[in-house]
């Protein structure tokens, strides 16, 4: 380190990104490399526009999940709430309801996101419950709620209008090796990106957000409304679960109240890989992007790579380890370069 | 360390308001928080559906199912609060148990091929081997842990499928069967009516209990999640104390494997999917900071009684599984708001400290 | 009580009439009384657990009162929230600096202010200038971009004055400002002060320091068990007699060393220690029985010659020899196997597990030396030693297993040094050793030292604070620039003379 | 240490359970007997699925449901809210308590819940198990068909309808599915010795019974193997997710996809070619068989060759090579666009 200039290590670490992000893009890239190496039919445009389209749905629910890491709490409920906001607004048109439009049956579902979201934040806020009790209790009354009480029958058939959107494409493109096709629901998970980071950055709520996190009895101090804020963020969440919800069910082309519960610790695994820290106060949209895309990468991609199906369990595992091994080196490293940087400054200081 | 020994002195040469306050803690302390809810759910959950289904409910034949039921899940959860009580998690507790079953069942088979007569006498060798896999995938977590510095969540998630991988790839999926007769002996017995593996179980949460409250590693599990900073300053060596913790929740595992195959004489890679969340349902029921630095094993073990007992009078009562789901969080919810809305009407009440 | 004659009587920003606070039974306060004028130091004195924390809640609406009323600007309330004070301009600044450590310098400066506003945007743009311009109005060197988890106690406690500062508050109370500053960060401050003061801001002042009271503020007000004392002049007030005021004893902060016997033996020698980057060539001897201490500036190196010989941060050459010979010291648990036992800088994260017992944390440091043969912990020796250290430290807490979250800053110092003292450690290194400690405790906890060191302990205080250096230390090692520029011995030990070399 | 001395304690625990004289957890069985004559009133039968809430089984539960208002017995389906074994176990262990007169079980893994079933059957519970061929202490298992000569019939279609050449490939729910595998098993087999030009150019391929999984895996199949010809599935959610990437890949026409549905799963791609036939048993059919069985060993009556359940593909039972306890229906039915439409589950 000494024998480098000071600003080379600077400039590396602005690269690096203040969680880590830079490291992860690199880990990112050398996997699709050796992907690609490993069977050219990796690097075209169908195996990049079918990746895409997989990460749509845990894009969105990672969103909602890195908000409520960043405010320092956990969330196992996402899944939950999605099936049973998409999953009522589908049931209530079979139950003979007129299609709403997708308009309106978007809103339905997310007032039900809004509400079970809101279930939890007020859980949380006003019991001071630890995040992952709370979600990991309504997990399972959602669950039973909408099995019990909504139903459980297959639903094969959406209403027309939303029907309608599975099937429609942003572009289609013919390659040499097929038909490439963006499908069109990308445009609301990159809007809803977009809007969460320039909510967190630009807000005065988002940067609560990351003072609750960072220190919650220091935010009250400061006059940030701590319960309110908290509740919000549920909310938000809860909606944004929703969305994914509808999406996912909308992209199947059918819906179920079986779908999606199990997912959810890739989910927070990607958020947390996309350096979101686990006690809160960190993280970034774009290091959630990043982490679930290389998470996408590693699933739909072992069979191009040849790897028998026997043994596709253990080399996501390996993937994994191996993705954040690396990023836990690198970022230690940086540590202890930090520690080097503070006590030169220190030295700096004029007596 | 927790000084709750009722015959504890009071310290007699200090003035009378700290002594007054040791009584008060002894009373306090005797029966934990955490403890103390669980055993009234217990009661409550118990009584109620005796006095629902008397008949069904307290026959022998379901108190001893819920007494056979209780030890794998309560081993795992153990083993899920020894984590937690870090600051971490192991997701892979139940892919290391499958493992370790695998192993046992493997083995048997192998050895039971040439000579069944000499499988049968190895099978002390056949469960070390068990155990043996599971401290082994303790020893790779803890590895990832504390060597490379991964956070616990990520790195037992990936393990969870490399060992999960591993064993479907090993097994080609299929079930296996073959045990030790002995072992299926011990799972099939009673103790004076109380299952054998239920007695077992209750060992090792004693012995869990004992390495936590009255170790010095124990002490410094608690101390290393209660504060990791204070830890690295009070000398404790905080990859030592993490690697410990893992090799134990990986034998507990390990355990728990041969429990699963002293149960049931099958082994296979997808047995247990269900527990790897209700171990963590449970470990934070039984008082378990997910944070780090408090947990009691009594109260994890109460936890387990408790979902098991509320499981089996909701099948008694009839009632769906989803609406046993929907059950268990609300008591999970409920437990926790309770608690805490007592927790802190405590704290209001706490005296200010008087100069003397 | 006398009311102090002002040229013409005016408005006072902040009155508090008779404030009474009960906790479940046991009275925090009861009915105090208080006023601040316009421009006006008022120093709120008392030992912990008077009711200065209790008071400084409720006139920031962290807490509530049972009785009473906060007259702001003539404006009567029952009570405050946090909101409604930082509205009529009411600021605190913690002890505990109440930062956002995941955020920014300059956010944290300026996120406070832009919550009071209540602005639904932000913009870091805007917000970096402003925070810019306070650092540079106070003369500050704080790297406004660098994350508050990564500063050292005294740049997190400058983060948080200006934090206060640019939010343009009339009313500011200050809880231990000084604790981790060195004293020209301490004489920079009292000018700003000075300049805050003709800006008509009202400011009340907590500190242990009474020299410093007197120097800043016009009046004192002194609080015991909860009740007025006295509030006066400070023209009228000596150390002396707010200290006799505060806790009913004469003060002693005289000279009190005792002989080293000739005889007494090196026990600890290093010989050109150096790590690049933080202090080259340092060497020194401290003999058995003797109390050393070691000052200089923040950023000196004095912490991080300590952080190397704890092996915190290991030293990169040199030689470090412990009672004549060499030893290595690469990681904390070398330290301690070689016999050294440090009490840390920052008490509150790297010192104490703060919900954990008294019991628990006295013990922390050494398990191992209360474990039975068989690796058990020996519950009758653990027993006799946190009883022994509790009842000879004096903590004052109502039981071993109440929490050490619920101790004042003395109390919690004394848990800590009774961790060490548990191990009995040959050589004793104490970073800050009485910082926000109240004066009884301080007096207390340096008696300790002294007696440790009487039965052959080495100990090493890192320290600014001159009289406590000079009331307890053999020699004094002056760090600068990383290196060790003086040894003081003997009539050098003096407080001019300590503050002479430190600032050179 | 620590280790030693755990395991220290465990040894201890374990010799002392060896030391004193053991008794067994099925212990006091009341072995009280399927009483002959018994009356249709008093009987309970409980049917443990793989998992409630899912189209497949509330299709058993019709069945279920429809053949205790028929027979005039008390008849219920039980089951987990995921699929696992553990959950199944337990359930079981709760109804032994209950004492039902019979229990049937279509398990999750038939080797887990052997044991359980043994208990049941010493408290003189009848036990009946359903897709479970080779389950121990049962006293029938009853399959809709021969698991070889239903994966035949689907690599039989499947080979037809790719004029017998070309790559193909078969997804499984789990590589732990017992009788996905089986089927897979068998039509590889057949297609070794019957269409030689054929080749299978993946190991079977694990969709976890989930159709966007299905849906990702095809489409990498495709990428992969740009000539792949046909695809056969065995969950029920693999086909329709195997049929949406070759739908989207625009290759309904060159691509054969077959395998286990639903038809309400299915009907939709059906209709566009996406899926070309689904093979499908009726689980409600097969719910009433296990029930049936059940009452016939209740009242002492006895399950032979050619016994005739009175339920539609059910008519003469056949018996299952190497196996004492194992019948087989011949219930399975394959279903094309046309066809699928009449059924309504």
């Amino acid at each position: 380190m000494s024998a480098i200039s000071l600003s080379l290590p600077t400039r590396l670490s602005r690269l690096r990104g203040a969680n880590n992000e830079g490291v992860l893009a690199l880990v990112l890239l050398a996997l699709i490399v050796g992907m690609s190496i490993a069977n050219p039919v990796f690097f075209t445009l169908p195996t990049a526009f079918s990746i895409l389209r997989s990460s749509i749905v845990p894009l969105i629910f990672a969103l909602g999940v890195l908000m409520v890491i960043i405010s320092g709490g956990i969330d196992v409920s996402f899944a939950a709430i999605a099936v049973f906001a998409a999953y009522t607004t589908v049931q209530m048109h079979q139950n003979g309801a007129p299609d709403l439009g997708l308009v309106a049956a978007f809103l339905l579902a997310l007032l039900i996101g809004a509400s079970l979201g809101a279930i939890n934040g007020f859980l949380i806020a006003r019991f001071r419950l630890s995040t992952l009790i709370v979600t990991l209790g309504t997990q399972g009354i959602f669950k039973g709620a909408l099995l019990t009480y909504v139903g459980s029958r297959y639903v094969a058939d959406l209403p027309d209008s939303m029907a309608a959107v599975s099937t429609t494409n942003l572009f289609a493109v013919d390659t040499a090796s097929g038909g490439a096709y963006l499908h069109i629901l990308v445009v609301p998970a990159v809007l809803m990106a977009v809007g969460l980071a320039w909510v967190l950055r630009y807000t005065m709520f988002g940067r609560s957000i990351y003072a609750i996190g960072g220190d919650v009895e220091a935010a009250r101090r400061a006059g940030i409304r701590v319960v309110r804020t908290q509740m919000v963020v549920y909310v938000i969440a809860g909606t944004m679960a929703a969305v994914g919800g509808m999406i996912y069910v909308i992209m199947e082309r059918s819906a179920s109240p079986q779908i999606l519960v199990g997912s959810e610790l890739d989910i927070i695994a990607a958020v947390v890989l996309g350096g979101a820290s686990i006690f809160g106060g960190r993280g970034s949209v774009l290091g959630t992007t990043l982490g679930v895309l290389l998470v996408q990468v590693i699933f739909n991609s072992l069979i191009l790579a040849g790897v028998p199906s026997a043994w596709q369990r253990t080399a996501v595992g390996l993937l994994l380890i191996l993705g954040v091994g690396i990023q836990a080196i690198t970022s230690r490293k940086s540590s202890r370069a930090k520690v080097m940087d503070e006590t030169i400054q220190k030295q700096e200081v004029p007596a | 360390m927790k000084l709750t020994d009722p015959r504890l002195e009071p310290l007699s040469r200090m003035n009378d308001s700290v002594e007054s306050g040791w009584s008060r803690a002894l009373a306090l302390v005797r029966i934990e928080g955490g403890v103390r809810r669980m055993l009234i759910l217990l009661a409550v959950a118990f009584v109620i559906f005796a006095a629902l289904r008397p008949s069904i409910f307290l026959s022998g034949t379901n108190l001893r199912n819920i007494a056979l039921n209780s030890p794998e899940i309560g081993v795992l959860a153990i083993a899920m609060m020894l984590a937690m009580l870090t600051g971490g998690i192991d997701l892979s507790l139940v892919a290391m148990a499958n493992l370790s079953a695998i192993t046992m069942a493997t083995l048997f088979t192998a050895m039971a091929a040439n000579d069944p007569g000499q499988a049968e006498q190895m099978f002390p060798v056949i469960v070390l081997a068990g155990v043996a896999v599971g401290v082994l995938g303790g020893a790779i977590n803890g590895l990832l842990i504390s060597g490379l510095g991964i956070t616990p969540i990520l790195a037992t998630l990936g393990t969870m499928q490399i060992f999960n991988g591993i064993a479907v790839a090993w097994t080609g999926g299929k079930t296996l069967y073959g045990s030790p007769e002995v072992l299926t002996g011990i799972g099939a017995s009673t103790l004076g009516g109380v299952p054998t593996l239920f007695c077992l179980f209750v060992l090792v949460a004693v012995a869990i209990g004992v390495v936590i409250n009255r170790t010095p590693l124990g002490l410094r599990i608690q101390l290393q999640g209660a504060n990791p900073t204070a830890a690295l300053y009070s000398g404790i060596a905080s990859r030592k104390i993490l690697m410990s913790t893992y090799l134990m929740t990986g034998l507990l595992s390990g355990i728990a494997g041969v429990f699963f195959i002293a149960r049931n004489p099958t082994a296979s890679a997808d047995y247990g999917a269900s527990y790897v969340l209700l171990v963590i349902v449970i470990a934070v029921l039984g008082g378990t900071n997910p944070n780090g630095g408090f947990a009691t094993v009594f109260g994890v073990v109460l936890a387990t009684l408790t979902l098991e007992i509320v499981s089996s009078g909701f099948t008694a009562l009839r009632l769906s599984s989803y609406q046993y789901a929907i059950a268990q969080g609300l008591i999970l919810v409920a437990a926790m708001a309770a608690e805490q809305i007592k927790w802190r009407r405590r704290r209001n009440r706490k005296p200010v400290l008087q100069p003397t | 009580m006398t009311s102090i004659a002002h040229d013409k009587p005016t408005q006072p920003l902040l009155e508090v009439r008779n404030i009474v606070k009960t906790f479940g039974g046991v009275t925090a306060l009861s009915g105090v009384t208080l006023d601040l004028l316009p421009g006006e130091v008022l120093c709120l004195a008392g030992e912990n657990g008077c009711g200065k924390s209790t008071l400084i809640k409720i006139i920031s609406g962290a807490e509530k009162p049972d009785s009473g009323e906060i007259i702001v600007d003539g404006i009567s309330h029952s009570s405050m929230d946090t909101t409604n004070a930082i509205k009529n301009g009411i600021q605190v600044i913690y002890q505990d600096f109440s930062l956002f450590p995941n955020l920014t310098v300059a956010e944290n400066i300026v996120l406070t202010s832009a919550v009071a506003s209540r602005r639904h945007t932000y913009s870091q743009r805007a917000a970096r200038p402003a925070a810019q311009a306070i650092v540079e109005e106070l003369g500050l060197k704080l790297d406004l971009d660098a994350d508050v988890e990564q500063l050292s106690v005294a740049d997190k406690q400058l983060t948080a004055i200006c934090r206060a500062l640019v939010s343009d508050a009339r009313i500011l109370i200050m809880d231990e400002p000084t604790t981790a500053l060195t004293h020209t960060e301490v004489e920079r401050l009292f000018i700003i002060v000075e300049r805050l003061r003709a800006r008509g801001v009202g400011l009340i002042f907590v500190s242990h320091k009474l020299d410093e009271v007197l120097k800043i503020s016009q009046r004192v007000a002194i609080l015991r068990s909860g009740k007025n004392v006295v509030t006066d002049l400070a023209s009228t007030l000596t150390p002396r007699t707010i200290a006799l005021h505060m806790t009913g004893l004469e003060l002693d902060e005289s000279r009190n060393i005792s002989e080293l016997p000739p005889e007494s033996g090196v026990v600890l020698e290093l010989d050109r220690m150096s790590l690049e980057g933080a202090y080259q060539d340092v060497s020194f001897t401290l003999r058995r029985g003797e109390i050393l201490g070691v000052t200089g500036l923040l950023g000196s190196g004095r912490t991080e010659i300590a952080e190397s010989l704890f092996g915190v941060v290991p030293h990169e050459s040199g030689i470090i020899k412990i009672d004549g010979s060499p030893v290595r010291i690469h990681s904390i648990s070398d330290a301690i196997k070689a016999g050294i036992g440090y009490v840390p800088e920052d008490r509150l994260t790297q010192g104490l597990f703060m919900d954990k017992s008294i019991a628990d944390n006295i013990i922390a440091g050494s398990p191992d030396e209360h474990a039975t043969r068989l690796r058990m912990l020996d519950l009758r020796a653990v027993r006799e030693t946190i009883q022994a250290l509790f009842a000879r430290l004096r903590v004052k807490a109502p039981n071993v297993q109440a929490p050490v979250r619920s101790l004042s800053g003395g109390n919690a110092q004394r848990v800590v040094l009774a961790k060490w003292l548990a191990r009995r450690p040959r050589i004793l290194m104490l970073n800050g050793p009485t910082v926000g400690v109240d004066i009884g405790s301080k007096a207390e906890i340096l008696g300790i030292l002294r007696a440790e060191a009487a039965e052959g302990m080495g100990i090493i205080i890192i320290s600014d604070d001159a009289p406590e250096l000079v009331a307890c230390c053999h020699r004094v090692l002056v760090v600068r620039n990383g290196r060790v520029v003086d040894i003081l011995e003997g009539d050098d030990v003096a407080i001019d003379t300590i503050r002479e070399k430190v600032a050179a | 240490m620590k280790l030693l001395r755990t395991s220290a304690f465990l040894a201890l625990g374990v010799s002392a359970v060896l030391m004193t004289g053991c008794g067994s957890v099925n212990d006091g069985a009341a072995a009280s007997g399927a009483s002959d004559g018994a009356k249709a009133s008093d009987m309970t039968m409980v049917t443990v699925v793989k998992l409630k809430g899912i189209a497949w089984f509330d299709r058993m539960d019709e069945g279920v449901l429809a053949y205790g208002k028929r027979a005039g017995i008390d008849t219920r389906t039980e089951g987990g809210d995921d699929v696992s074994p553990e959950k199944q176990i337990k359930i079981i262990q709760d109804l032994i308590a209950q004492k039902p007169t019979a229990i049937t079980v279509v398990p999750n893994s038939p080797e887990a819940v052997a044991n359980v079933l043994a208990q049941a059957k010493a408290k003189g519970i009848i036990t009946v198990a359903h897709e479970a061929t080779g389950i121990e202490n049962v006293d029938i298992d009853i399959e809709a068909f021969d698991n070889a000569v239903y994966g035949e019939k689907i690599m039989k279609s499947l080979g037809t309808c790719t004029e017998s050449k070309g790559e193909y490939v078969q997804f499984v729910g789990g590589l732990t599915a017992k009788t996905h595998m089986e089927w897979v098993g068998a039509a590889y087999d057949y297609q070794k010795s019957n269409f030689p030009d054929m080749k299978r150019v993946e190991d079977p391929i694990e969709s976890t019974d989930n159709e966007a999984a299905a849906y990702q895996k095809a489409k990498e199949i495709l990428a992969k193997h740009p000539n792949i010809k046909g695809f056969q599935g065995s969950a029920g959610n693999d086909v329709p997710g195997i049929a949406r990437a070759v739908e989207e890949a625009g290759k309904t026409k060159d691509i054969c996809v077959m395998g286990t549905s639903i038809p309400s799963a299915a009907n939709k791609y059906l209709a566009t070619g996406g899926i070309d036939k689904i093979f499908f048993w009726d689980p409600a059919l097969a719910g009433e068989a296990q029930l049936e069985i059940a009452r016939i060993l209740a009242t002492g009556g006895k399950i032979e060759v050619g016994t005739d359940l009175g339920i539609k593909g059910y008519n003469s039972l056949k018996k299952l090579d190497g196996y004492d306890n194992v019948f087989l229906g011949d219930a399975s039915i394959e279903a094309d666009a046309e066809s699928a439409k009449q059924y309504d589950f």
